[in-house]
């Protein structure tokens, strides 16, 4: 990739003192992911981060599928607020894409009309009594991960280098498609460069490949999943985003959108299940990676107690070539070591141990 | 005796084989003939059709009348060969049986000058007479020699480029009549039997050479004679030649109403081996000489078709203006054979295909008189408009089948070869046509009149083109037409003049309105217009081309309008005419006069 | 395999990456004019069979020109060819021999 | 000595403007910004339609302009419009009794149109780089390869909302079926797409080019904007558009994208509406109208000529240069 990435999309990150709002999906998909994330700003970093039990889902999804109204949406997004206004707090550390993208739609829309803020503070109030303020600054957490990114190399572990080789590994970066393609200048890099996944893979040294259907969407589209029979469209995107990247034989897949990241990973296993395709290195498929389990690989976390043995695609290929150790008989252990059972094998991850 | 010679063998072998291929040959074109055709020939065996075609092949085969009719020299130099060549046979035959007595083999009586036993003292009859034969043929020889190397001077500007075998069954026919000269020379040198030729030339031999020599030249000529005549029925029926013969029974199958169809059958045979090619086809095609296009003429697609060489761009690239049809001295078919030569490459349509046609009525109008305008016709609404006009003023109440678009006649289908499609569409049509109980169907395109005529089989419609359907009202005093002082001059559209035989109707209509100057190609001998729809190949510019040909001979009648009936041959003239072009329709319509 | 209840949907983009030129170029080096199209249409307006059933010959030459042939295939023998269309192209082409030559190549007759 | 006009641009038109002026007697002095005469015209290599080499056109008018005697400052750029002249950078002025400014366009900066990569990506170029190698007589991809499949891009910062830009630049049209061509000259065996939203060809042989293109070049032209460029292996460009004509989303890749940048108004236009000059919307200068006033600014003393007013052809501007020195004499009363 080149160096001349566009300058003109730069975004004013918080650097301490974060609201987290936390991910639907992203806890089932890769419970690991978010714990990790606290772990690193809090214990690595330093910095204050306050994890609200007492927030609530965006309600995003079901704004997306037709079933939540804009005006719902609008007032739970600004109870989220009034709860960081509880807490004292100014900087809002969104998890999910899909909520981080209803986050800035919803401050557009306050400040295009405010009419409708007024609105909302009314709504807000009669339902629960409470007043908020808007965020003095609003982050999706993987722009606060490529933030902190140089402070997370000064204590890297593991570089993203092939061990055996000196080489750096290569990566390739997908986008949520909510972070910038809305508001592109909510993003790092702007919808079209995108620098934000890429920045961390650089600093971490490995290397960014840019590959034809970067841009793409991976095909999660709310109903184009949600409603099984569309399901076969959502897999076509993913496949043609897997097809475009497969000549360049990356060695990981990093995205920050949870729907993203699960299908990617998961899509994989099913279209080698109906055609037998693979994308990945001897036949298996790529390994699917969120930016805070990589930054945990970097950091030398355990990639068990990162939560990598949910993932379809087995991560082992990438641990190998990271030099990273790791127990594989502890994979399908629980902390308390009980055997949570493991995954009849499929075609992505025929072989691995 | 015998009248043995080792020379007679290569005649006697050659014979034999040219006979056995020719039987065979049009033996399994008549097994293979359709059942229909087969129960028309034993109806006209017992007819008269019989004795008429008897007569036409003495006419034709023999005498080449109509050979003569398009040019007389070329006429007498076929039937100097053909004729001379029969006669000689005759008389020679009826001489040997004289001399020789009947019973005698046949190669006797070919070469009987040889085998000749007569005493000759003086004037011998047969002789001179067969001399005088001789001199004729070898004088259609002599033609033929010079045609080849000139052919101008016989009126054709261009000649047939003929295939291997044809050059060497020619090369053994142009042979055989000086080697007969110098063989019954040799002969009359010995035996005294010659006439005023060979007679003279013989006792010039007998007086300059040696009798030895005499001897052994006399056998070299006879040997070499009987060679010539073996090339030339060896190489016969795979070359042009087989025309000789098969035009026979041509004439005898055509008498008995068999006729070639929009699908191939076996008679077709008999049609493109009864191809001379004599190339009378080349001059006239407009494709030849506009456009200089030198291998698509009939002569060189029955050629190509004959020899399974065809190719379709030389079967696309036709007009079907039919101007060479009408000229073929043999008579053959010639549009009918291009048209199903295309229907074997391309024609299996879909079962489903042209579904879309059920039930689509956009017809309007009520009355026992339909009117078709025909596709092309939509694109010239001033004829819609003008029939509309005359209809209106003769009370006529019409059916209009497809003023607000309708379905596609099926020809121009049938002229790409997908009969089997078009007929898909005509069922369709005539369903409609059923539906509305009309009595007669007018249509203002040629191209429909063809096909209505031809294949739709619409019994209790009468179809007829505009053209006579106007002349019908002026005839029962329900029209009548303003005399103008305007010059008209007339284009004939090919596929209503020759194509349906419509050629004094709309003259008659013009002399109403005005007074007509016939440019210089018309009625049979008239010019495509270039647009035809039955060329797949030629491009616009080519189209364009022929157009603007045809367009300058009709100006320079000097007529202030060119007047056509075809709205095919209407577009394609307007394109670059600098007068008005009018359909016949227009001219009616702008001068009716009003009924008082 | 296991039952997913869909089966992945193919691209619509029309890749002229992976689709095959040679007959497209057959028929555009027999019918060199074909490329002079300037969409105007005309064919498609005058169209008989068009104006009975939804046939667009603009649009099915324009494909069988992107090596897009299976809807050419289906969509041809809706023509009649009754040569409307070549009397109001703008650009002189020989419609006709284009759906013949369409049709030819594409394999809808058998040779 | 004659009335002195100053003459903001060295361009086709400031230079025709020039000549006709010195003709009348005036003493016209072009002072240019450039450190040369000719304009943009100058970095092209050959003009359209007929293929002509720029030296043939501005040759013979650079002699002409020498020899006429005419005062030329180059490497002056103006920086204002002051009383009775102009103003230039680093201190300076050039006064006469009439101004005329011909100072031109600006090239759409390409990577204004992030979606399709120029200066990102290897193998996107614009049209002007594209002269710049037709004048180096080097056309290869940045791997040093000849380019089998090239796709040129019409309207790229023309008629584009996105860039504020609601007007057709004119001259792309047909500058992207010149370079089609040339570029089919240089590699026969190379496919040629044109992607296009209309084909606007407004000038005499225009048209008939662009039909040569289709039927002797084999040309292919597309309608439809090219959406996005990605980079796509080994320095190709992949790009993504709807073919519109078929209804249908197409893709392809290619070893060279030219984007056929359009024109938009000069940066300097600006300081002229500083002093007191009509910007039009499109951000060309306001001629008083577009009829008999297209020279006159409406401002007594200022003319224009040429493509500061609107996208215009060569021989556009040579009009105006000679039209405007009509204007300028009866101002005047030469």
């Amino acid at each position: 990739m080149k160096r001349n990435t566009w300058q003109e999309y730069q975004k004013e990150v918080a650097d301490d003192n974060y609201y987290y709002l936390r991910s639907c999906i992203r806890q089932n998909f890769f419970p690991g992911s978010e714990k990790a994330f606290v772990k690193i700003i809090r214990d690595e970093l330093g910095r204050n981060i306050f994890d609200d039990p007492a927030h609530t889902s965006c309600t995003g999804i079901g704004y997306h599928s037709d079933i939540v109204l804009h005006e719902t949406i609008m007032t739970v997004v600004a109870r989220q607020f009034s709860l960081m206004q509880d807490a004292g707090l100014e900087n809002a550390a969104v998890s999910c894409i899909t909520s981080f993208g209803i986050y800035t739609e919803v401050l557009e829309t306050w400040r295009e009309f405010p009419e409708v803020e007024e609105r909302i503070r009314e709504n807000l109030y009669k339902a629960t009594g409470r007043e908020f303020y808007k965020p003095r600054n609003l982050a999706h957490t993987s722009d606060i991960i490529f933030h902190h990114r140089e402070a997370i190399r000064d204590r890297a572990k593991y570089l993203l280098v092939n061990r055996r080789t000196g080489e750096p590994l290569r990566g390739v970066e997908h986008i949520g498609c909510h972070y910038a393609k809305i508001f592109p200048k909510e993003g790092i890099g702007g919808v079209e460069f995108p620098y934000v996944l890429a920045g961390m893979i650089e600093a971490w040294g490995g290397t960014v490949v840019d590959y034809p259907e970067r841009r793409h969407c991976c095909g999660f589209g709310f109903r184009n999943y949600l409603v099984q029979a569309n399901r076969g469209y959502s897999i076509g995107n993913s496949q043609k985003k897997l097809e475009s990247m497969a000549p360049y034989k990356p060695d990981f897949i990093l995205t920050n959108c949870p729907g993203c990241g699960m299908f990617l990973d998961k899509w994989q296993y099913t279209i080698a299940e109906i055609e037998g395709t693979t994308y990945g290195e001897d036949g298996k498929g790529i390994p699917v990676l969120t930016y805070e389990e990589l930054a945990g690989l970097v950091l030398g976390y355990d990639p068990w107690e990162l939560g990598l043995q949910m993932h379809q695609v087995d991560v082992e290929p990438l641990l190998n070539k990271m030099g990273i150790e790791y127990d594989p008989a502890a994979k399908y252990l629980m902390p308390n070591g009980k055997y949570i059972g493991r995954p009849a094998q499929a075609a992505v991850n025929m072989g691995v141990e | 005796m015998n009248y043995y010679d080792h020379f007679v063998i290569p005649f006697v072998v050659g014979t034999a084989f040219m006979f056995a291929v020719i039987v065979w040959k049009w033996g399994r074109w008549l097994w293979k003939l359709p059942v229909a055709d087969k129960k028309a020939i034993v109806r006209g065996v017992f007819s008269l059709d019989t004795l008429r075609a008897i007569r036409e092949v003495v006419y034709e085969s023999l005498l080449h009348r109509k050979i003569f009719r398009v040019n007389p020299v070329l006429g007498y130099m076929h039937m100097s060969l053909a004729f001379g060549w029969f006669l000689l046979i005759a008389v020679g035959w009826i001489e040997a049986s004289v001399v020789l007595g009947t019973g005698t083999p046949l190669h006797a009586h070919v070469f009987f000058r040889y085998f000749d036993t007569a005493q000759h003292t003086g004037w011998n009859p047969f002789a001179f007479i067969m001399d005088l034969l001789l001199l004729m043929v070898l004088s259609g020889v002599a033609l033929a020699w010079f045609k080849r190397m000139r052919s101008r001077a016989l009126g054709m500007k261009r000649t047939t480029k003929h295939v291997f075998i044809d050059r060497v069954a020619l090369t053994a026919l142009w042979l055989i009549f000086p080697l007969r000269l110098v063989s019954e020379s040799f002969a009359a040198a010995i035996k005294h039997n010659g006439g005023f030729l060979t007679g003279g030339l013989g006792s010039l031999i007998a007086a300059t050479m040696d009798s030895a020599v005499i001897e052994t030249l006399n056998s070299l000529a006879w040997w070499l004679y009987s060679f010539a005549l073996a090339s030339f029925f060896v190489a016969m029926p795979f070359s042009r030649y087989m025309h000789i013969f098969t035009e026979v029974p041509l004439i005898f199958l055509r008498r008995y109403r068999l006729h070639s169809t929009a699908r191939e059958k076996s008679f077709d045979n008999f049609q493109i081996q009864a191809c001379s090619r004599c190339g009378i086809c080349i001059d006239p095609c407009q494709l030849q000489n506009v456009l200089n296009i030198n291998n698509v003429q009939s002569v060189y697609f029955l050629r190509d078709r004959r020899y399974g060489k065809l190719d379709e761009k030389v079967a696309d690239n036709c007009l079907m203006c039919g101007l060479c049809e009408s000229r073929c001295p043999v008579g053959i078919e010639l549009n009918t054979l291009r048209l199903n030569s295309r229907q074997k490459s391309i024609d299996t349509p879909a079962l489903t295909r042209y579904d879309y046609l059920q039930g689509i009525d956009r017809s309007s109008g009520n009355g026992k008189v339909g009117y078709f305008a025909g596709c092309m016709t939509l694109l010239t609404p001033t004829v819609l408009r003008s029939m509309e006009r005359i209809f209106e003023a003769a009370g006529e109440g019409v059916w209009w089948a497809d003023r607000d678009g309708g379905s596609c006649c099926g020809r121009p289908l049938k002229l790409s070869g997908e009969v089997n499609a078009a007929e898909r569409i005509m069922a369709r049509n005539k369903e409609l046509f059923a539906k509305h109980g009309i009595t007669t169907l007018v249509t203002s395109c040629p191209i429909c009149l063809k096909v209505f005529r031809e294949d739709y089989n619409l019994e209790g419609i009468e179809v007829i083109h505009h053209t006579e359907y106007i002349l019908r009202l002026v005839h029962a005093g329900r029209l009548s037409v303003e005399a103008t002082g305007q010059e008209f001059t007339y284009h004939d559209p090919c596929e209503l003049g020759r194509g349906s035989g419509i050629y004094e109707e709309p003259r008659e209509l013009i002399r109403m309105a005005g007074r007509l100057v016939e440019p210089e190609h018309n009625r049979r001998e008239a010019l495509c217009c270039g647009s035809s729809l039955a060329n797949l190949v030629i491009d616009d510019s080519q189209q364009s081309k022929i157009g603007s040909a045809v367009t300058s001979e009709l100006e320079a009648t000097g007529a202030a309008t060119i007047v056509t009936a075809c709205p095919l041959c209407k577009k394609a003239l307007a394109r670059d005419a600098s007068v008005r072009v009018a359909d016949i329709s227009q001219v009616v319509a702008e001068n009716l006069r009003v009924a008082s | 395999m296991p039952q997913f209840g869909f089966s992945i949907s193919q691209p619509r983009a029309v890749n002229l990456d992976t689709n095959d030129f040679v007959p497209a170029e057959k028929l555009l080096r027999e019918l060199p004019e074909l490329q002079s199209c300037i969409a105007c249409g005309s064919c498609t307006a005058t169209c008989t069979a068009g104006n009975l059933t939804s046939f667009n010959f603009r649009k099915v030459h324009t494909l069988v020109r992107r090596g897009e042939y299976r809807e050419a295939y289906e969509q041809m023998d809706k023509c009649m060819l009754c040569g409307k269309c070549r009397l109001v192209c703008p650009r002189g082409i020989n419609t006709r021999a284009v759906v013949m030559k369409i049709k030819r190549e594409l394999g809808d007759y058998q040779r | 000595m004659g009335k002195q006009v100053v003459i903001v641009g060295g361009g086709v038109a400031g230079m025709q403007a020039a000549l006709s002026l010195k003709a009348r007697g005036a003493e016209p002095v072009i002072v240019e910004r450039g450190d040369r005469l000719g304009g943009k015209v100058a970095g092209w290599h050959k003009l359209f339609p007929t293929f002509t080499p720029v030296e043939d056109v501005l040759g013979p008018m650079l002699q002409r302009v020498q020899e006429a005697g005419i005062e030329i400052h180059t490497g002056a750029e103006v920086e204002a419009l002051v009383d009775g002249g102009v103003a230039v950078k680093g201190g300076g002025r050039f006064s006469g009794d009439a101004t005329v400014i011909c100072s031109g366009f600006d090239v759409f900066d390409a990577r204004r149109k992030e979606e399709y990569g120029y200066g990102i990506y290897d193998n996107v170029i614009t049209t002007v780089d594209l002269e710049r190698m037709f004048n180096e007589g080097h056309v290869a991809t940045v791997q040093g390869t000849a380019p089998h499949r090239v796709a040129f891009l019409h309207c790229v910062g023309s008629r584009d909302e996105k860039v504020g830009a609601h007007h057709c630049s004119k001259v792309c049209c047909i500058t992207g079926v010149k370079q089609a061509i040339e570029m089919k000259k240089l590699f026969p065996a190379a496919e040629i797409y044109n992607f296009y939203m209309d084909i606007r060809m407004f000038g005499p042989g225009y048209e008939e080019l662009y039909r040569r293109a289709q039927l002797e070049y084999n040309i292919n032209f597309v309608r439809g904007r090219i959406s996005e460029a990605s980079q796509a292996m080994g320095g190709k460009v992949q790009i993504k558009a709807e073919d519109t004509l078929i209804g249908r989303p197409l893709k392809m890749t290619v070893d060279m994208l030219v984007l056929i940048v359009g024109m938009k108004g000069g940066a300097s236009n600006a300081s002229y509406a500083a002093g007191g000059l009509v910007v039009a919307d499109n951000g060309f200068m306001q001629p008083l109208d577009p009829f008999c006033g297209n020279v006159l600014s409406g401002k007594e003393g200022i003319f224009y000529a040429g493509a500061v007013t609107a996208p215009k052809n060569i021989g556009d501007s040579l009009n105006e240069g000679s039209a405007v020195a009509d204007r300028v004499a009866e101002y005047l009363k030469l």
